[in-house]
């Protein structure tokens, strides 16, 4: 162990440092509370990760590995932890008002952001088995924690109880995919495991039941069907941010990791879990789509809307290449932005006494707030994939990357749900443009929530009408990754 | 590449869709959307004026990088065929405007920005050579007209709207899948003229074919999926209603006309027996059921669908007569129907009813609409001296040049037509006066009469002097046929 | 070696196989005369009200075990660590510094919230 | 046969080790009593046997006699089972306790352990860990309210306490480089652990006499406070394996900190065999254990609590730091 | 030497019970348990391939395991007393709040 190669390795991973260190003092700060402490925790959290940004940016994009292979950042890594950045960063936004409402303004849940936030990071930058592990339990923890946070309100605790004990369980299953992997090549560095498995007969029942079990706990953390069961209830559950956080700087770990596993280090396995990622891709669209068409409740309305962007997200997978890993890069860039501006939205209308979020909550908006209606229109336009919205070209890149591989059916049965799942978008604008009853709370728009309205919107606009620099920013990372 | 006039075509509607929402008086967003929307049909007629009529190159092109790595790009131009649905869409579309004046009192900005941004999105397609960008401008119309529907619209309008957009909605996308088969099939660009260079296994253009036919057969819209059209039709406010019928439906056939024929031309011939089938269906169908037809509106909505059924039969004929037929109806067809949506916006404003049998004898009180409105109902029966004869002509005799059963279904269709429109004149023209309850009913105003004047004058014109017109379009149409017919290639 | 530990298991068997033998020697000389009333739980001779085992205790001692869960687990990272420190050298050293004062920072969060008070 | 009798010298041993381990709470009562009877200047048991010598054996017999009863409501299963699992630990904790270097016996190489294990201080740490197992399912078996509290109270103090127990050895394994204790007992050779890992010594100390429940920790039995905690439904033969397992903990725990801080069996003066110094040492360990019993008082919980946590897991932590800084 | 294989069945086993705890056991605390059951499986899968390959790896895995959940299960406990506050059950089909 020389000194210079420890010094590369804490220089690569110099924005977790920064990270973990913010959460520490937060947390440490959170000890004495102080009128008005939440602005300033919320203002800390911020500058945290605007310095683990700015660390990130510079180390760019060119392929280094640090901590004798464990860890690497490369262009899927700094892009994905950009884009992770973005996704925390808004939700502390949003977060300063639900708390305030919800009278739980403790200085935890700052840290707690911060501690998920690295976990993700680490899940996206290890290129080792047990590293990816050690983050996405660092990141679950985390955000269990933080679905049940409402300590004193039912839903919450049991939603992250059962969170828990599904996490837990898909970690299970995830775990022993690892110990076989480890079994039968030996390691578990991902180049290394590589290596070993390239000369691998990929008809070993062995392989076959340690991929099967990798892919279904990859499939879990994903939300995809057949394993999405406990996502509506968790997300309904949960605190409104937190679930925004979690359906995009979770997806987007999760998606890292996947694309880092199936389609790089263990692509010599595609054989095996080709088959089973297109029917687990099918099947997430329908039932997401056709799920979401009955929901009355916001929140679950949008885990089925969730689930069934994450089935779009499973065909860029399928399409693999460098276009492949590039669409589903773009399309959490676009799903970051759009999901969480709707959950502003939502967090904004749901500060009053009934916190069932029914979807009538949306009724008349147009008529009282029309400029909050028209940017809630956006997203879901957005969301549905109408263009000239971003989700537009998120949905169409997919859709390049898949006609590209040749896999037309597979484009066609994406259109035909995605087309199911604009009728629930539509649900909602229908409510706010054409329902006669008057919203009645009146909402008022905090500094933080203009800003987190802000940066969506345009973001959700610009990935629409002027791609091309978000598209290049994702291709040339998939390209620096795959070097 | 000279001054870029489509762009400035598309962006002032654009432009002023952003900033009327901000207007605080209703009064002055409708005027800042009747100014723009005027200015916006100047330039057009302008545009049409400096039209070249030798070529069937595209002219006004323009040209900027948008996507680079996907190969988008922001192409415009027109040929001889475009240029005239410019024309149409934005004369429509301040008479929309004025249609709306009184009849829309809520909301009215956000009316008027729907308007705007539909005159945008329409002429950006119509104007578009790069196969995203019509995708993009075409799918993105559906919000604005979805919203127009839904929230302006009759009782029943939120179904409606609904419908409407889910039918298009899903046909669409299927055409994007098509678009991207050729897209990757002919070297990866969106371009649409190099699209139409390029040659294609027929196996895969029978496959993109099936894929734009969905699309178009929707917005067309061909019988089995037209059910959305008479629902929309009947909801919609009466700017909704002209634009649906003037400008929307025209899209199918456009993309017919500008894809499905030229791009994939074995796929056409292939496909002809079936979409003349659909389309002698379609007259046949459509006629019959505005026969039976108590509602005025539905009475039109269905016969838009058997007259759009001309327009599909025309282009599937591979004839010149045929395309050229099609595409002058295509034209008319989007004046007259639009002309009668007005007709029945202005009656409707006034007695709140559209059952045919609760009128009688209009032309007595209220002359000038019952001139107006007869003037329309004739043009739309297809009688000489206006414009809607001699597409239809054109069509017919080329439809018997293919199969005489086509040709006696048009002939029935047309006959149907007659009919039925005969008995709407009969009905509420002539005879005793009666309106529907106690309605008052007053003669057009002025701004009334503004609207409805320039549709009776090109009615007129291309029905008496149609020269000019097939002057622009000629060298275009002869430019499609040779795409059409000489791209036969036996692979 | 796996060996080693043959006497673990022996011991095991041993202990238990004497406490039976204990425990029989003890049933068959001892009186056996239960009544109801001598088969009440100790209660200082008041009746006894409710289930022991149902009833809910201070929440202190779940944040007890909580904690003592996640200290005793790095227990385990010591250990290992401790043998081969000499070897390590510094780098090491100032590893499992960073982690220990990483558990400190857990433990004076904890400590300052209060879960180790065990009045009020 | 050849193989079978290879394993002779270690059945041999464990029997020894077993008997001796029955018998040794025998004497060590009657000590017990007799010092405390001293301390508090009186004579003690004086009846039964000469100094009432024999007065252990009597007790024996009457515990071994006495009916044992279960309460109506107990789990009968558990109830049973429980007084074992609290003796197995400390029997378990024997096996991997040396009693010094290997001897020539008949011309053979006997190693004065059961077994010599590499990770010989972990497992005992761990074995011991599981005697909380014994405590709460007595508590939870006898569904008595007295014994609820107390097993719950017993098992906080012994995992509050196991914490820094198990840091505190820490230090004794980085000097030794090992977790072997014959291993750990040889590094000491020159300089006594107690020498330079002082801190260490005392967190272990007063952790060790919370984990073995002796006053000035016993507040889990604290006999007249609480009934008689954990175990205040057992009567008869049961009680008696409790106890027994209470007093091999101690002696256990005399051998620990002997093992780990004093040298081991190290150091004596040549004429002895290091066997007996290490018994020495150990005797004098149980002297003091005895002694602090009946001279200091009994804490209160949360004073107990406080010091677990408060003071001996921090300090047990620095002493790492410390120790491994100057170590390198 | 016991062969590796049967190690792997052990743990398959466990990971095998373990499962089908946390799918059909109602109360909280024994599916809590049939989770660790189920980490423990693995833990034994990673010292048995880590023997079998005389690789120092699969302990040290093991090691982080065991650690990782202790903290989920100390998450998951915590989590537990707060719901017992406000819900009085530990039957896992009383958790009825959130339809699903």
């Amino acid at each position: 162990m020389d000194l210079t190669r420890i010094m590369v390795s804490v220089l690569l991973s110099g924005p977790e440092i920064i990270v973990i260190l913010g959460a520490c003092v937060v947390l440490m700060l959170s000890l004495v509370p102080r009128p008005g402490q939440g602005g300033l925790l919320a203002g800390l959290s911020l500058v945290m990760i605007a310095l683990a940004a700015g660390m990130s940016a510079t180390l760019g994009h060119t392929p280094q590995s640090g901590y004798q292979g464990m860890f690497v950042v490369d262009g899927i890594a700094t892009y994905f932890k950009l884009l992770l950045y973005l996704g925390t960063a808004l939700t502390v936004l949003i977060s300063g008002g639900y708390l305030g409402a919800e009278n739980t303004d403790k200085g935890e849940y700052y840290a707690l952001l911060l501690f998920a936030l690295c976990g993700a990071m680490i899940m996206v930058s290890g290129t080792d088995l047990l590293i990816i592990y050690i983050g996405l339990e660092l990141q679950a923890l985390a955000i269990y924690v933080l679905v049940g946070f409402l300590t004193t309100n039912a839903r919450s605790n049991e939603a992250a109880l059962k969170y828990v004990i599904l996490g837990a369980f898909s970690s299970g299953l995830l775990l022993f995919g690892l110990s076989m992997f480890y079994g039968l090549t030996g390691t578990t560095q991902l180049s290394a495991m590589a290596l070993a498995l390239g000369t691998a007969d990929a008809g070993d029942p062995l392989l076959v039941l340690a991929t099967l079990f990798l892919l279904v706990g990859l499939l879990f953390k994903v939300g995809a069907v057949p394993f999405h069961m406990w996502l509506p209830d968790i997300y309904e559950g949960a605190p409104s941010p937190v679930t925004g956080l979690m359906s995009t700087v979770g997806k987007v770990a999760a998606f890292a990791v996947v694309l880092r596993l199936l389609l790089h280090d263990l692509s010599a396995l595609t054989p095996i879990w080709h088959d089973i990622v297109v029917i687990a891709a099918v099947l997430t669209m329908a039932v997401g789509s056709l799920a979401a068409l009955v929901q009355t409740n916001i929140k679950r309305m949008l885990a089925y809307s969730s689930i069934a962007h994450g089935g779009f997200l499973l065909l860029g997978l399928l399409a693999g290449g460098s276009d492949g890993q590039a669409s589903v890069m773009f399309y959490l860039l676009v799903f970051t932005f759009m999901n969480l501006g709707l959950f502003a939205v939502i967090v904004l209308l749901n500060q009053g006494a009934d916190r069932g979020e029914p979807i009538w909550d949306f009724s008349g908006l147009a008529k009282t707030h029309p400029g909050l209606a028209l940017i809630t229109l956006i997203f879901l336009l957005s969301l549905a994939g109408i263009p000239p919205t971003g989700g537009f070209f998120a949905k169409f890149y997919v859709l390049v990357a898949l006609v590209e591989t040749g896999q037309v059916a597979l484009a066609v049965i994406a259109v035909l749900f995605s087309a199911v799942s604009a009728w629930f978008y539509l649900r909602i604008i229908m409510l706010m443009y054409m329902d006669e009853t008057a919203h009645p709370a009146q909402v008022l728009v905090a500094p933080a929530m203009r800003v987190v309205l802000a940066v969506t919107l345009i973001g959700t606009v610009l990935t629409g009408g002027l791609p091309a620099m978000f598209l290049d920013a994702a291709q040339a990372a998939a390209r620096a990754g795959l070097g | 590449m000279g001054f870029p006039v489509l762009s400035l075509l598309i962006l002032l509607p654009a432009a002023a869709a952003l900033v009327v929402p901000f207007l605080r008086s209703t009064q002055a967003a409708r005027w800042v959307a009747l100014i723009v929307l005027l200015a916006d049909f100047l330039l057009a007629v302008w545009v049409l004026i400096s039209f070249d009529a030798s070529t069937a190159a595209m002219q006004f092109g323009e040209h900027y990088a948008w996507v680079p790595s996907l190969g988008i790009s922001y192409r415009l131009g027109v040929d001889g065929i475009s240029v005239w649905f410019v024309l149409l869409t934005t004369l429509l579309g301040w008479i929309c405007v004025l249609a709306s004046w009184t009849s829309i009192t809520t909301r009215v900005a956000e009316f008027m920005t729907c308007l705007l941004a539909m005159q945008s999105l329409m002429v950006g397609v119509f104007c578009a050579l790069d196969m995203i960008l019509f995708y993009i401008l075409w799918e993105a119309m559906l919000v604005p007209m979805y919203l127009m529907i839904g929230i302006w619209g009759g009782a029943n309008r939120v179904y409606a709207a609904f419908k409407f957009f889910l039918y298009t909605l899903a046909g669409s996308l299927l055409f994007l899948i098509g678009i991207l088969l050729l897209y990757f099939n002919a070297g990866q660009t969106f371009d649409m003229l190099a699209l139409m260079e390029a040659r294609y296994p027929v196996n895969l253009q029978i496959w993109v074919f099936l894929a734009f036919l969905v699309a178009f057969a929707v917005k067309v819209p061909m019988v089995p999926l037209h059910t959305w059209l008479p629902d929309a039709h009947v909801q919609a406010p009466t700017a909704g209603s002209i634009i649906l019928a003037g400008v929307l439906l025209k899209m199918g056939a456009y993309g017919f006309l500008r894809f499905s024929l030229p791009m994939l031309p074995d796929a056409a011939h292939y496909f002809a027996p079936l979409m003349i089938a659909l389309s002698a269906v379609a007259i046949v169908y459509g006629g019959f059921l505005a026969l039976v037809q108590r509602d005025i509106k539905k009475l039109i909505a269905y016969s838009s669908v058997s007259h759009m059924g001309f327009i599909t039969l025309g282009l599937f004929t591979f004839d010149t007569m045929g395309l050229s037929g099609a595409v002058i109806q295509m034209f008319n067809h989007g004046i007259t129907t639009g002309a009668l949506f007005l007709c029945v916006g202005l009656i409707y404003e006034r007695t709140h009813s559209r059952e045919i049998a609760s009128y009688g004898g209009l032309i007595k009180a209220v002359p000038l609409f019952g001139i107006l409105f007869a003037g329309f109902l004739l043009a739309s029966m297809a009688v000489p001296g206006l414009n809607g004869f001699i597409g239809e002509l054109l069509v017919l005799a080329a439809a018997f040049g293919v199969s005489s059963w086509a040709g006696a279904a048009g002939v029935l269709g047309a006959l149907t037509g007659a009919a039925y429109l005969l008995g709407v004149y009969r009905q509420m023209l002539l005879g005793p006066t009666a309106a529907p309850g106690d309605a008052i009913l007053w003669d057009l105003n002025q701004r009334e009469l503004i609207c409805a004047l320039p549709l009776l004058m090109f009615v007129v014109w291309f029905g008496l002097y149609p020269k000019p017109f097939l002057n622009i379009l000629q060298p275009s149409l002869d430019h499609l046929m040779i795409q059409t017919t000489l791209s036969v290639v036996t692979p | 070696m796996p060996i080693d530990y043959l006497p673990v298991f022996l011991m095991v068997a041993a202990i238990v196989a004497l406490s039976a033998f204990i425990l029989t020697l003890s049933r068959l000389i001892r009186p056996n005369n239960p009544y109801p009333e001598k088969n009440r739980p100790y209660e200082c001779g008041v009746d006894h009200v409710g289930e022991a085992s149902a009833g809910l205790f201070k929440v202190q001692y779940f944040v007890i075990a909580i904690l003592f869960v996640v200290f005793d687990v790095e227990t385990m990272f010591l250990f290992p660590w401790a043998v081969v420190l000499r070897d390590m050298g510094m780098f090491g050293y100032i590893e499992m510094f960073v982690f220990i004062v990483l558990l400190l920072v857990g433990f004076a969060y904890a400590w300052i919230k209060g879960a180790l008070e065990w009045e009020s | 046969m050849e193989y079978v009798l290879s394993f002779l010298p270690m059945i041999v041993k464990m029997a020894i080790v077993i008997g001796v381990l029955l018998l040794l709470p025998l004497p060590l009562t009657w000590l017990e009593r007799k010092i405390a009877a001293h301390i508090q200047q009186r004579p003690g048991p004086m009846r039964v046997g000469w100094h009432g010598l024999l007065q252990p054996l009597a007790d024996a017999i009457k515990l071994l006699t006495k009916e044992d009863h279960i309460p109506a409501e107990a789990d009968r299963m558990l109830f049973a089972i429980a007084p074992v699992v609290a003796l197995v630990p400390p029997f378990l904790v024997f096996v991997a306790i040396p009693f010094g270097d290997p001897i020539q016996v008949f011309g053979t190489t006997v190693t004065l352990s059961l077994a010599d294990l590499n990770v010989g201080l972990l497992f005992i740490l761990a074995v011991s860990g599981i005697g909380v197992f014994g405590t709460i399912l007595a508590g939870w078996a006898s569904n008595s309210k007295y014994a609820v509290l107390g097993s719950l109270r017993s098992i906080a103090q012994m995992i509050s306490y196991e914490i820094p127990m198990g840091f505190s050895v820490i230090g004794v394994v980085m000097l030794a480089n090992s977790m072997q204790l014959t291993q750990i007992v040889a590094a000491q050779q020159g300089l006594w652990n107690i020498v330079v890992q002082p801190i260490g010594f005392f967190v272990f100390f007063v952790a060790g006499l919370a984990e073995a429940q002796r006053i000035p920790f016993d507040l889990p039995e604290a006999e007249g406070d609480l009934g008689a905690g954990y175990h205040t439904e057992y009567s008869g033969i049961r009680f008696s394996l409790f106890m027994l397992a209470e007093y091999l903990v101690l002696v256990a725990l005399a051998f620990l900190n002997v093992l780990l801080f004093f040298g081991g069996w190290l150091g004596g003066p040549a004429f002895l065999p290091p066997v007996i110094w290490l018994f020495l040492k150990v005797g004098f360990f149980i002297w003091v254990f005895m002694w602090l019993r009946f001279t200091f008082p009994r804490y209160r919980y949360d004073q107990l609590m406080t010091i677990g946590w408060k003071v001996l897991l921090p300090l047990s932590l620095l002493n790492i730091l410390v120790s491994g800084f100057l170590m390198l | 030497m016991i062969p590796t294989l049967w190690y792997l069945i052990l743990a398959a086993t466990l990971f095998v019970i373990g499962a089908a705890g946390v799918l059909l056991r109602r109360n909280v605390l024994i599916v809590l348990m049939s989770l660790e059951l189920m980490l423990n499986s693995v833990t034994i899968n990673l010292l048995a391939f880590g023997h079998a390959q005389q690789d120092l790896r699969g302990q040290i895995i093991a090691i982080f395991v065991i650690a990782i959940t202790a903290a989920e299960v100390a998450v998951a406990l915590g989590i537990l007393v707060a719901l017992l506050r406000n819900k009085h059950t530990l039957e896992v089909d009383e958790l009825t709040i959130l339809k699903g």
